[in-house]
């Protein structure tokens, strides 16, 4: 294993943990609110982290097509890290038109 | 009636997996799929086409007559949509509701329901609008020219590469499609016009069967492009390599009109007001 | 053909479909349909089938599901049975 | 490196399954959308996973690119149909 | 019905301090987007492409002038022009800054995602301010850091720069505008 490689494989692994926490927090969070915030900024995390691993990966053997497929890579991520941020904001912006009420911890404490 | 459908449901599939064992292996060289007619076009597709991808060669080449007729279907479900849900017959309306564009402030104008004389800074809008968004409208415009690049990339290499026709076109509607999310439908009209579409729906199938009736034309079998090399000036593998460029664009053109039709009649239930 | 991935996928696709029938309400199960259209993505690119995949992924996660909520927007959301 | 690549698919894949319970079973509509979105973003990561384990990722890397769009077209046009005034419930439900 | 109003918790239509009304200003005509989007795309279809022969070039420049043509005027307005080159290198300044705030918002995200008593450590609330940006993209900019910066979500920008920003705990949310607001504006140059 060259060093590109362990670089590689470390960034993937940083990926899978970062998708690892946004699906959990997703699961335990309490409401539609605060689980956008994992949903929101872990999996753009952990998208990046991978696919960069992977672009590093490929940048192994150094030709033309390689290189190109890891600029398409990089393309996916500057896509990525533009739509996401707004897919969030448009479902947080449904969910306040729609009326939705946010929890908080007065609720909470009022429930008990 | 659930009970009928449930034992329906169970017997068929029963049937289906009684029948499951008589298929070939998934893969299997032995089979008879995979005895005589695939390895003739894995042999002869990159020879004949110069297309590498076998897929392209089989779908645009080989098996043209058949995805002709698919193109004409896509097309006859665009005009299926279209005569099912437009209404041409405005609907009174209760309340008319327009946006001053410099400052975004809704308002009702009661008198007639008509703007200022000579002003064009009004926009009508319905009762149920969505307000302006900000940041979906500018990251749509940010991504919209990318996507209709990216539509034509995949239409133009689908010789090398996966996609095609059928997929580019799709991508390019899809790219319509979000413009048209963002800001709202009569903002699409204005870069796609109805008419516009129409025309294009037909006009991809007429360049596809065009393509098949100039081979005619020139001597040989419906679309068979070796014949094109006259009009092309190259010879006849070339000549078939641009033949199937030129029916993938005729095909990307019908798909990419129809899902916009689609999503023009669809979203607004036909009046064409403002959309989803 | 990759047989672990592959599995775990199908199992996937076999939930997800059948949480779409199962869902009463009609937006959602049009929700869960173009997850059904990820995933079948999916397993046709681990078959190989590079193509299919991509039309699968066109047409079936982004167009369809759009129009599927225009229909539904226009309609009711409840299912009749 | 191929097994490598292999364990972080199959990884992702269990990953799925967290996520399609929230897609599955969520409570609301827009819970579903959270899933969803969650998994289209896991699914564009497996795709160019796949192409390094077959290695061909340059027939993969399309098939992600037209994913990550549309994935992002799907979720604006369902988060669209509340932004219309339209509430969360179902009319019928009464609540 | 669907008629009823739902009870919205922010106020979408808060025009509170009323700008005098002026003329719009009509766009000027200026060929420099379209060849602006003529090159951005000629790149990018040059990465795509990846063949380098002269038909697939020509391909790439018919395909470019389609899409230029089709929307041309959609990635930069022409009244903007003015100070792009600038803009653009202290934007590309930027996102280092961004990506390390980024990532130590993620790390914060996680703790509370792994944190056993998760429930006691998040305090989720809605806090608005006003922005002194007045650039439209560095507002979209800077909807777009915070929604991907520590704990909070942009929920809504308002015509006016009112931003109604959602927080997952207390400390995620005190930081707003600050910083960001500072080095957003930078870029825009005010």
């Amino acid at each position: 294993m060259s060093v590109l490689d362990i670089v590689a494989t470390a960034m993937i692994a940083m990926g899978l943990f970062f998708f690892l926490g946004g699906a959990i927090g997703i699961l335990r969070f309490p409401d539609f609110y605060s689980r956008l915030h994992p949903a929101g900024k872990l999996d753009t995390m952990g998208q990046f982290a991978a696919m960069i691993g992977m672009a590093i990966y490929l940048l192994n053997d150094l030709s033309l097509g390689s290189v190109l497929t890891a600029l398409k890579i990089l393309l996916i991520v500057v896509f990525v890290f533009i739509t996401s941020p707004t897919a969030t904001h448009a479902i947080v912006d449904a969910g306040v038109r729609a009326g939705l009420a946010p929890w908080t911890k007065e609720s909470r404490e009022g429930r008990r | 009636m659930r009970a009928f459908a449930l034992i329906t449901v169970l017997m068929v599939g029963g049937l289906l997996f009684y029948g499951l064992p008589d298929f070939p292996d998934w893969g299997d060289p032995a089979s008879p799929a995979s005895t005589h007619l695939s390895p003739f076009y894995i042999e002869q597709g990159a020879a004949d086409t110069h297309a590498p991808n076998v897929v392209t060669a089989v779908l645009a080449y080989y098996r043209g007559y058949d995805t002709m007729f698919e193109a004409a279907v896509i097309f006859s479900a665009g005009l299926a949509c279209f005569f099912l849900l437009r209404t041409f017959r405005q609907k009174s309306i209760e309340t008319r509701l327009y946006r001053h564009l410099p400052t975004g402030v809704t308002l009702r104008i009661e008198e007639g329901g008509k703007t200022p004389e000579g002003s064009d800074e009004f926009e009508p809008i319905d009762s149920h609008w969505v307000p302006y968004d900000m940041i979906i409208n500018l990251t749509c415009r940010l991504i919209v020219p990318f996507v209709q690049l990216f539509a034509l990339y995949v239409i133009a290499h689908g010789h090398y590469s996966p996609g095609g026709g059928f997929q580019g076109g799709v991508l390019f509607g899809a790219a319509i499609i979000l413009y048209a999310i963002s800001t709202d439908l009569r903002t699409a009209f204005k870069r796609l016009q109805e008419k516009a579409v129409m025309l294009l729906s037909a006009l991809g199938v007429l360049i596809y069967a065009g393509t098949g009736v100039v081979c005619l034309v020139l001597g040989g079998n419906f679309l068979d492009y070796s014949f094109l090399a006259g009009i092309l000036g190259v010879d006849a593998v070339m000549a078939r390599s641009h033949g199937i460029l030129i029916i993938e664009i005729g095909v990307g053109l019908a798909v990419m009109a129809v899902m916009v039709m689609l999503y023009y009649n669809l979203s607004s239930a036909g009046r064409h007001d403002e959309g989803l | 053909m990759i047989w672990p991935v592959d599995l775990i996928i199908m199992l996937l696709v076999m939930i997800c479909g059948i949480g779409a029938i199962m869902v009463r309400d009609l937006l959602g199960a049009a929700i869960l349909f173009g997850a059904y259209s990820f995933l079948m993505c999916l397993v046709y690119a681990i078959m190989g089938a590079v193509d299919v995949a991509f039309t699968e992924a066109s047409v079936g996660a982004g167009v369809s599901a759009v129009f599927f909520v225009a229909a539904v927007f226009h309609t009711s959301r409840r299912t009749k049975d | 490196m191929q097994s490598i690549f292999l364990y972080a698919g199959v990884f992702l894949a269990c990953i799925m399954v967290l996520s399609l319970y929230r897609a599955v079973f969520g409570p609301t509509v827009l819970d579903r959308l959270i899933g969803v979105n969650a998994i289209g973003s896991k699914t564009t990561t497996l795709l160019i996973l796949i192409g390094l384990i077959y290695e061909r990722v340059d027939m993969f890397v399309d098939i992600a690119l037209a994913y990550a769009t549309l994935n992002f077209i799907a979720v604006l046009a369902a988060s669209r149909y509340f932004q219309k005034k339209k509430g969360l419930y179902d009319e019928a439900e009464g609540r | 019905m669907a008629n009823t109003k739902p009870d919205n918790t922010v106020d979408y239509q808060a025009f509170s301090p009323f700008k005098p009304f002026e003329p719009p200003t009509p766009p000027e005509k200026s060929p420099l987007p379209y060849v602006f989007t003529f090159c951005v795309c000629m790149i990018t279809w040059l990465v795509l492409s990846g063949k380098f022969d002269f038909f697939h070039i020509a391909l790439g420049i018919v395909s470019s002038a389609i899409v230029t043509a089709t929307s041309g005027d959609m990635l930069l307005k022409a009244r903007r022009i003015a100070g792009l080159p600038g803009a653009w290198l202290r934007f590309i300044a930027y996102v280092p800054w961004l990506l390390f705030e980024i990532f130590r918002a993620n790390m914060h995200v996680m703790r509370l995602v792994f944190h056993p008593r998760m429930m006691d450590l998040i305090d989720p609330r809605m806090i608005r301010f006003q922005t002194r940006l007045d650039n439209e993209m560095a507002r979209f900019i800077f909807a777009n850091s915070i929604t991907l910066t520590p704990g909070t979500i942009t929920v809504y920008v308002s015509i006016l720069g009112k931003y109604t920003v959602h927080a997952i705990d207390r400390a995620s949310g005190q930081g707003l505008p600050g910083e960001m607001e500072d080095r957003v504006g930078a870029i825009v140059g005010e």
